[in-house]
């Protein structure tokens, strides 16, 4: 036979559990999703991204009122094989499915992807919370919203209106685990983290954990044969490497986890990897003015540049008494905050130019994204300065500015204790500096922030939302005074911003929809609850010899799509 | 005694050459703390990693360094900058959304329209080069050592005056006092030091400078205590102290009366090998991302930052504060050598 | 001897209850709370909840205090919370690259610094000493960060010597230990002159001279049979801190080891992880403390194991 | 027929870069064949480093003259090499040091220290060099070689380490022996074996032997030719039967007479400046140094003290302390529970009169100093009671007992030890004054000060500087001062002069002297030295592992000792001239 064909791949983060219900960080994302299937996938070269089957036999038929979702499976998808099911080849089911998305509400699994469903399918919330009180998750009890018409056909019923289900269907904590599996294999809580066990192209090989993962092509994978169509410039000649290839090309994926920058980019650049995630504090190394350095251009490295669908912004605790609440002289301090920050210096010097200045609220490549929004919120110190001496925020003979009543003026920002959350400080400094307001830098471990944001004792913050899915939902529903304690960290409340996310969460895409974030957005400036910064570039470089690469925005990794010249 | 151990070390060339380092760091401090140099390490005075004026400005750097002279930033690439343009002039859609402020602010703008700061020149290079923010690497470095010398030394005194205070009440008082202190050095050393660190600076979470010190205090006491214990057990039995009790002194008396002079030269010893150890330990600590606050510069953050910028090709940063340490760290290391040999009884000239 | 070692076990116990406690205060009182992180991006209150049952942290601290006792007492720290890899495991995993890399490290670095350590005393106080002990010291006096950064960079990158990072098998190795070497040989080589300065100048080392035995064999014999007692004593001390100290050169080179391991756990507040090595290396730090005792006996007859 | 010729040696030790300090200043003398030479000097006089010389085993830091010359059997040994040079030691010549504890490797078995040199030089196998240890074990008079042979150092008592020493350095029957000090770290019985044994040996092996020492009482009994040094210089070289009897230099003389002789009692002993001063004179002729008793016997019995209170010995006088089955044990903790205990003092009891002194003698470790300390609670007594002046010390309290600290004072065993390195002596005469509140202010204080340098002999210069600036006479001096400042009424008197020089030890022991007549004080005097004690004690008591074992009038004690361990530490006196 012919060699394996290997690909070499590097990790800036150990891995975490293999179990899809607990999938949590972007890292660990890239392996569950190469060994386990989703019922649906986005099309590899489609721009804006476009939903496509993967273990469905088609898109869902959604009912007109958006409630219902009929899904019909492929036949012939099969688990790989695994002691736990007895020698026989097991064939892949909508039960299993059903299985999988129940285990994400299961108390001791405690998952953090329960939200995906958490209030959407009729009857799953009610055995949620029975199970909640037992401690024990009755997967054999039937859930009416979970319609198994046969094992290949499964009609969901949704309590309320929902046109993005078939992107939430897609997301990796979805996929399909096998019951046999989590019941052989499943630790003290039923977590599989160490056993992957899927229907994907891929399946574990060699693992050591924290430094090497290697994966290995699943043989007994459904037949598929590469068929893309071209949406872009440079996609024909992706299109003419690889079109008619058996998937995947590549057998062999050796994954390993490098912590430190210039490990990582010493490796690549000596040959190491074959694709290599170029982050922020690198890109400098590999790129001038957003292309290729020539250098590395002249010895073919090829460049896969993307905007992440990716929302940067900063925001001020809404709850705060300081630098909250919706008075006038609230507002005019947010606002001057927000017009003395120079947002063009943070994205060159924090990011090295990695980012793309962003005034709306949703990223480009996402629906809903408005590309000719015109930004109220923009860099003018001397005015912001002038708004503040207006409303009363004067200057002492230190210096230094004190609240209208007198008191004195600190504003403290979080960050993360690593070099970015460092430099953002640094920056964010300057710009308090420049109003005249003392600045106090609070760095904390990412767990303490979480909690702390959580319970809106964060001050003022740089956050960054990845989209779970290509929607703009995903992004309004930041803001939205429900999700205060979940994720909505400024704990901005504002009735009239409730009342149009609730309406335009109950929308299809649409101008409709569009003109309501519009004015949704503005909104958010005008009060200056928060204010979008930027959306970061993503830079995946590959070697000469990789075939048919393109980043996928949504898509962790593209493995089983490409391939490497011999 | 001190008289001699002075004498001994000023026929010691290489102690007085590193005595000499010494102070000229220990001068540097203290300038850079008064403000009288340096006080304005944190002006942005070159484009952002200016090399050092001896290289000169290559193409190592790709910013050109014109772009960084507008007053107000502009990115070239922006597809909306007519829009933005077109702000300026006053009018915006606000899609039927009402601004608090839109009186204020036009009021403002009517009232003085570009009264910009007028923003310096930078420099494309500079002597040293400069880092990421244009900050000039000399007077950055400076400064940082103002910081690292100043955290090592007080959390040496801090590291000291604990050990000191531990090992003398273990050493002196013996018994179930021994004992005591005994378990919680035990316990302090069983956990190794990077854990010990991490653990207190999660206790102290992030209040600036005086963490550093704190961890570092609160963490490098050990060493000292066992020194210290094992000179009061052997001084104790000394009959100078049996005298001191003959003669009718307390034991604070003869703990730190007369028992203290006598191991000072331990301590004095274990407080210029904890210096140089803790200014080395600052380092780890802020690549742990226990470092300095913001606003606040040291050579544990320079080195740190520096890390990234050596694959970059922008070695300057690194260069300098590793050979501002290197060189004060061996001009002490040195000089304790030589302390120690002068302090040394058994050592007669 | 039997005696001597179950009293000396027995004597750990305190000592253990103390680290137990310590640690425990420490990262139960003041920790990141890991339910944050667990909860994931969309988190509320519920889940939240749910998590620190989960986990037992909502128990009343002498509880929690008690199941801790219980772990240590059985082995059995549970799982991490951050990967639910059962910790016995992760510690088991871990330590083999750790030791890969130390062993040779330690062996090296002693048996090169007592070589150099009995030259250097044999020419003390000529210029090659002095010579030799300044450079010491300017090697000292860079940080370990430095030379990770420039030896990567140089040796491994620049003139491809070593692989730049990775983790499989002995050839990885070499890079960190020539570089754990190059940070440790210094103070090591400082530490041991002095130790066999120490002994030269005794009246036995005259006593041998006297009956007219080679100076070599002073050295070798007399003086480093002597000495070896106190670098028994910082070698063996200095193994089980190694384990967690050598982190830097983990991270750099990808070992898979326990440092880094720790230093992940502690970011990530992965609590079970942290305690269970914590407790791991205190109880090592203790046995090769006995050890050492053990080994000095062997090594020093006037020491009486009692 | 001279075995080891020394000439014009001379040594200089470099003190720093430029300086350099002479230590022997020319010294010549000679061993003959099979002939014991003794060297006898005062402290720092150069006898060691000549010696060191001789083996070659001087540091790098010694510099040996030009013009020096060692010829040894006929070769010069100042022009051999290195590996010549250390060919012959061991084997022709050998050494045996003052330390045998720490000049024996702690870590080796003694059989494998004595079997190296055997090895070494006569270039035996393993099991033959065993063979011959055994033999050399034996000959040295250690029990039960065939145990003691893989006994490590620690395992043997002071005597059996001097011993292997010794057979270390016979082994391979060198034709020279130094032997330098080899018994100042040992008891006075023990000192009497190794001196025989060494005697032994010489007829046996037909050695020459150079023996070092600073006690002439030694040389009497075993040198044939006594070389007297001071100052790096001979003073006087001869026979020494003649040398000892009829010194011709003036500081042999003060030597020989420095010492207190068992059979006389002068009321002030000569000091070594008697006879080297600018007035220096025959001291038979020094009218007021002239020995009172020089001519009576011992039975004669006339007290030195007679001019005191007019009491008789230890039945008179009004009792001042009186101690009563004082007892201490030492507990020692083992592990966490265990204890181990150690009875130091059993059951002591003794009456002092004021202004008389008590002896108090016994070997090494027979509860002295112990005895000592518990008196002034120093120590915590485990039982008996201390009654001073009616009042029992041991069951006051610590406030009540601070009153009484005044009046009862130790003078420490060791004075160097017992002043503090840091302090000025002015700080240490001051302090206890401060303390015990005695004068107005720290300027009467000072005067007060001043006046007890003087009276203990000390320039005031003396106020400001550190104790380690002054001779071992010196510092016992101040440390008597220190106790004089609270004006004490017993002043318990450690082995004060054991350490000391002899003509050291007769300033002090003179001063003492003077001050009991002056001041009335009562003494309790320890020392190991016999003839010391019977020239200072009214009474004596004698010690044994902690019990008293005699306690009777001194010269009663020492006419008619009743107990055989008495007898025994009488009988290891050196008999000197
Ligand atoms: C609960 C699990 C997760 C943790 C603990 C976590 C941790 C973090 C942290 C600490 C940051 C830096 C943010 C800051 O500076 O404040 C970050 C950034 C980011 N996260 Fe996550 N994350 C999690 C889940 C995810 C998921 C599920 C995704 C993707 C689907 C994701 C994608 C990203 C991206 C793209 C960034 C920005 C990259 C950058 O730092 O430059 N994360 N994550
Ligand atoms: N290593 C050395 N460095 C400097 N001076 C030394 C050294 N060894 C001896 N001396 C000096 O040489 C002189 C003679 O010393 P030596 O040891 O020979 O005296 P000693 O007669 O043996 O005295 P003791 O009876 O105390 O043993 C002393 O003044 C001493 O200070
Ligand atoms: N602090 C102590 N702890 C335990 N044992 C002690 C202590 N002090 C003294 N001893 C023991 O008590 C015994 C008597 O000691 P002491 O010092 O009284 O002897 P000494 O007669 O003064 O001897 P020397 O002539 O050597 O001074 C010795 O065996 C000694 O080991
Ligand atoms: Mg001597
Ligand atoms: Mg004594």
């Amino acid at each position: 036979a012919a060699p394996v064909k290997t690909l070499r791949y590097i990790l800036p983060a150990a891995e975490a559990s293999f179990d899809p219900a607990l999938g949590r960080d972007y890292y660990t994302g890239h392996i569950t999703e190469a060994i386990f299937e989703t019922l649906y996938t986005y099309d590899y070269l489609a721009r804006p991204v476009q939903l496509a089957p993967q273990t469905a036999a088609a898109l869902p038929e959604v009912s007109a009122d958006g409630k219902t979702y009929l899904i019909r499976l492929k036949k012939g998808t099969y688990f790989t094989p695994d002691p736990a099911f007895g020698g026989k080849p097991r064939e892949l089911t909508v039960a299993d499915y059903v299985y999988s998305w129940k285990r994400l509400f299961d108390p001791r699994l405690a998952s953090p992807n329960a939200w995906l469903l958490e209030g959407k399918v009729v009857g799953l919330d009610a055995l949620a919370a029975q199970a909640q009180k037992s401690g024990r998750f009755d997967y054999d009890a039937p859930v009416a919203g979970l319609e198994i018409l046969d094992p290949y056909t499964l009609r969901i019923h949704l309590t309320h209106t929902d046109f993005n289900l078939g992107m939430i269907l897609a997301y990796e904590p979805l996929s399909a685990v096998a019951r046999e599996v989590v019941q052989k294999y499943g630790d003290s809580k039923g977590e599989v983290a160490g056993h992957p066990v899927g229907t994907g192209v891929y399946k574990l090989g060699e693992w050591i954990r924290g430094s090497r993962i290697v994966l290995e092509e699943n043989t007994g994978h459904r037949p598929q044969v590469w068929d893309f169509q071209p949406s872009a410039e440079g996609d024909e000649r992706i299109v003419q490497q690889m079109k008619g290839k058996k998937i995947p090309q590549i057998g062999r994926i050796e994954i390993s986890v490098q912590v430190e920058d210039q490990s990582r980019w010493l490796s690549f650049i000596s040959g190491g990897a074959d694709v290599f995630w170029l982050e922020g504090a690198l890109a400098p190394k590999a790129l001038a003015d957003g292309k290729l350095k020539p250098e590395l251009a002249q010895r073919g490295v090829q460049l896969s540049r993307i905007v992440d669908p990716e929302l940067s912004y900063y925001y001020w605790n809404m709850q705060d008494p300081v630098v909250g609440g919706f008075s006038k002289e609230k507002v005019a301090l947010r606002r001057a905050i927000a017009m003395a920050h120079d947002v063009d210096e943070e994205i060159k010097l924090v990011l090295n130019g990695e980012a793309q200045r962003l005034h709306f609220p949703i990223p480009s490549g996402v629906a809903g994204h408005d590309p000719n929004y015109q930004p109220l919120l923009r860099y003018d110190p001397v005015l912001a300065n002038q708004l503040l001496d207006r409303y009363g925020y004067k200057k002492g003979a230190d210096g230094w500015r004190t609240q209208p009543d007198g008191k004195p003026l600190v504003i403290t920002y979080t960050s993360r204790n690593e070099a970015n959350g460092v430099l953002m400080a640094e920056l964010w400094r300057k710009t308090y500096n420049r109003l005249g307001i003392r600045m106090d830098n609070q760095r904390m471990i990412f767990s303490d922030i979480q909690k702390a944001e959580m319970l809106c004792k964060v001050q003022s913050r740089t956050y960054q939302w990845l989209a779970d899915y290509p929607d703009g939902d995903n992004f309004m529903q930041l803001f939205y005074g429900g999700n205060i304690g979940q994720n909505n960290n400024g704990c901005y409340q504002d009735a009239q911003y409730d009342a149009w996310f609730e309406a335009s969460h109950r929308m299809p895409p649409g101008p409709q929809r569009d003109a309501l974030y519009r004015k949704m957005a503005r909104q958010l400036e005008v009060q200056a609850a928060v204010m979008p910064a930027f959306s970061r570039y993503r830079n995946m470089l590959a070697q000469p010899t990789v075939l048919g690469y393109k980043k996928h925005p949504i898509l962790h990794q593209e493995w089983k799509y490409i391939d490497i010249k011999d | 005694m001190v008289h001699g151990a002075w004498r001994r070390l000023r026929e010691d060339r290489v102690a007085m050459v590193s005595l000499a380092v010494v102070v000229a760091f220990l001068l540097m401090v203290v300038l850079s703390a008064s403000g009288l140099i340096v006080a304005d390490w944190e002006e942005e005075v070159g484009v952002n990693y200016a090399p050092p004026s001896f290289v000169g400005g290559t193409a190592a750097v790709s910013a050109p360094a014109a772009q960084q002279q507008q007053a107000l930033p502009e990115n070239p690439f922006d597809p909306i900058a007519d829009d933005i343009r077109a702000l300026r002039a006053g009018s915006v859609e606000m899609y039927g959304v009402v601004d608090p402020l839109a009186d204020d602010l036009a009021q403002l703008r009517a009232a003085g329209e570009g009264a910009a700061a007028g923003a310096v020149a930078r420099r494309a290079t500079l002597p040293f080069g400069g880092d990421k923010w244009g900050h000039d690497i000399i007077k950055k470095t400076i400064k940082g050592g103002e910081t690292s010398i100043v955290v090592g030394l007080v959390a040496a005194v801090l590291a000291v005056g604990l050990g000191t205070l531990f090992g003398a009440m273990s050493g002196y008082c013996g018994g179930v006092v021994d004992d005591f202190f005994n378990w919680f050095y035990s316990i302090f050393t069983a956990i190794p030091s990077v854990l010990m660190i991490l653990a207190v600076a999660a206790v102290l979470q992030q209040k600036g400078v005086l963490t550093i010190v704190l961890i570092l205090g609160l963490t490098g006491w050990t060493g000292p205590y066992r020194l210290i214990r094992a000179e009061y057990i052997k001084h104790k039995a000394r009959e100078y102290v049996l005298a001191a009790d003959a003669i009718g002194a307390s034991h604070w008396r003869k703990m730190f009366g007369h028992i203290f002079p006598n191991v000072s030269h331990v301590a004095l010893v274990q407080m210029s090998i904890l210096v140089v150890g803790f200014i080395k330990a600052e380092v780890i600590l802020s690549f742990l991302g226990f470092g300095v606050p913001v606003g606040v510069v040291s050579w544990g953050s320079m080195l740190n930052e520096a890390q990234n910028e050596l694959i970059l090709g922008r070695w300057w940063q690194l260069t300098a504060a590793a050979i501002a340490m290197a060189l004060l760290v061996t001009a002490f290391s040195l000089f304790t050598d030589a302390l120690r040999d002068a302090l040394d009884p058994k050592v007669k000239a | 001897m039997l005696a001597y070692i179950v009293r000396r076990l027995w004597q750990m116990l305190p000592t253990m209850l103390g680290v137990v406690v310590l640690v425990f205060v420490l990262f139960n009182w003041v920790g990141g709370d890991p339910a944050y992180i667990l909860a994931g991006k969309m988190a509320n209150a519920d889940s939240i909840a749910n998590i620190r049952r989960q986990l037992g942290v909502d128990q009343p601290f002498y509880v929690q205090l008690w199941i801790f006792i219980r772990q240590i007492a059985t082995f059995d720290f549970g799982l991490s919370w951050a990967t639910s890899e059962p910790v016995s495991n992760i510690i088991a995993t871990r330590l083999g690259p750790s030791l890969t890399v130390l062993i040779p490290l330690t062996v090296l670095e002693t048996l090169i610094g007592i070589a150099l350590a009995l030259v250097i005393a044999f020419v003390r106080g000529s210029l090659t000493d002095r010579a030799v002990m300044i450079a010491c010291t300017v090697g000292m006096s860079v940080s370990i960060l430095v030379y990770i950064i420039v030896f990567q960079y140089g040796l491994a990158y620049k003139l491809g010597l070593f692989p730049v990072q990775g983790w499989d098998g002995l050839r990885y190795a070499v890079l960190p230990i020539l570089i754990g070497l190059a940070v440790s040989i210094a103070p090591t080589l400082r530490l041991f002159r002095s130790f066999v300065l120490d002994e030269v100048g005794q009246d036995y080392v005259r006593t041998a001279r006297a009956k007219g035995v080679s100076e070599r064999r002073v050295m070798w014999v007399h003086v480093l049979r002597n000495a070896a007692i106190p670098i028994l004593t910082y070698v063996m001390s200095n193994l089980p801190a190694l384990l967690i100290g050598a982190f830097l050169l983990e991270r750099f080179f990808g070992i898979p080891g326990i440092g880094r391991e720790v230093i992940l756990a502690v970011e990530r507040s992965d609590f079970p992880v942290i305690k269970a090595i914590t407790v791991y290396v205190a109880a090592a730090t203790m046995v090769f403390n006995l050890l050492t005792d053990l080994l000095y006996q062997a090594v020093d007859p006037r020491v009486k194991l009692s | 027929m001279t075995l080891l010729d020394v000439r014009n040696l001379r040594i200089d030790f470099r003190v720093d870069r430029k300086s350099t300090a002479p230590a022997v200043k020319g010294v010549s003398f000679s061993v003959p064949r099979n002939a014991t030479v003794a060297l006898v000097g005062e402290s720092g006089s150069g006898k060691s480093v000549s010696a060191l010389a001789v083996m070659g085993l001087l540091d790098q830091a010694a510099l040996i003259g030009e013009g020096s010359c060692i010829e040894f059997d006929g070769r010069d040994l100042l022009a051999l090499d290195g590996k010549q040079r250390r060919a012959m030691c061991g084997k022709d010549m050998a050494m045996i040091f003052q330390e045998p504890m720490s000049s024996l490797n702690p870590v080796f078995t003694v059989g494998a220290q004595i079997a190296e040199v055997l090895r070494q030089h006569m270039k035996m196998g393993s099991a033959q060099a065993r063979c011959r240890t055994l033999e050399l074990l034996e000959e040295v008079g250690i029990p039960e070689p065939a145990v003691r042979i893989n006994a490590y150092p620690s395992e043997l008592s002071g005597g059996q380490q001097q011993r292997v020493m010794i057979a270390m350095a016979i082994a391979c029957e060198p034709k020279l022996l130094i032997a330098d000090e080899p018994t100042t770290a040992l008891d006075v019985t023990i000192q009497k074996q190794i001196m025989e044994l060494i005697a032994r040996l010489q007829k046996r092996h037909a050695m020459s032997v150079l023996f070092i020492t600073h006690d002439l009482g030694l040389v009497a009994e075993i040198a044939d030719q006594v070389v007297v040094m001071r100052h790096g210089e001979v003073r006087e070289a001869g026979e020494a039967k003649q040398v000892l009897t009829e010194p011709a230099d003036a500081y042999t003389r003060a030597l020989l007479h420095c010492r207190p002789k068992l059979d006389e009692r002068p009321h002030r002993l000569p000091v070594i400046a008697d006879f080297l001063g600018p007035t220096a004179v025959v001291p038979a002729q020094a009218g007021t140094h002239t020995p009172r008793s020089a001519t009576l016997s011992m039975d004669s019995g006339v007290r030195r003290n007679d001019g005191g209170d007019g009491g008789d010995g230890g039945d008179g006088g009004t009792p001042l302390l009186e101690v009563r089955n004082l007892s201490k044990v030492f507990s020692q903790r083992q592990g966490w529970f265990g204890k181990r205990e150690f009875h130091a003092v059993k059951d002591v009891s003794f009456t002092l009169a004021r202004g008389r002194t008590l002896g108090v003698v016994g070997e090494s470790g027979s509860g002295k100093t112990t005895v000592g300390l518990t008196l002034l609670r120093l120590h915590q007594a485990s039982g008996g009671s201390v009654l001073f002046d009616g009042r029992d010390l041991l069951s006051m309290s610590a406030r009540e007992f601070q009153a009484y600290k005044r009046r009862i004072q130790i003078v420490f065993q060791n004075p160097y030890a017992s002043l503090n390195p840091r302090f000025t002596v002015g700080d240490i005469l001051l302090e206890p004054m401060r303390i015990h509140r005695i004068g107005a202010g720290d300027r009467e204080r000072k005067a007060i000060a001043l006046n007890l340098l003087d009276k203990v002999g000390l320039p005031a210069t003396a106020y400001q500087r550190y104790p380690h600036e002054f001779s071992g006479g010196q510092r016992q001096r101040i440390a008597i001062a220190r106790c004089l400042t609270m004006q004490p009424e017993i002043l318990v008197c450690d082995e004060s002069v054991s350490a000391l020089d002899v003509s050291v030890q007769a300033q002090v022991l003179n001063l003492l002297q003077d001050l009991q007549d002056e001041l009335g004080l009562s003494y309790i005097f320890i020392s190991h030295d016999l003839s010391v004690v019977k020239y200072m004690a009214d009474q004596v008591m004698v010690m044994q592992h902690g019990a008293v074992v005699e306690l009777a009038d001194a010269d009663t004690l020492y006419r008619n000792p009743q107990q055989a361990y008495t007898r025994a530490l009488l009988a290891a006196i050196p008999q000197s001239g």
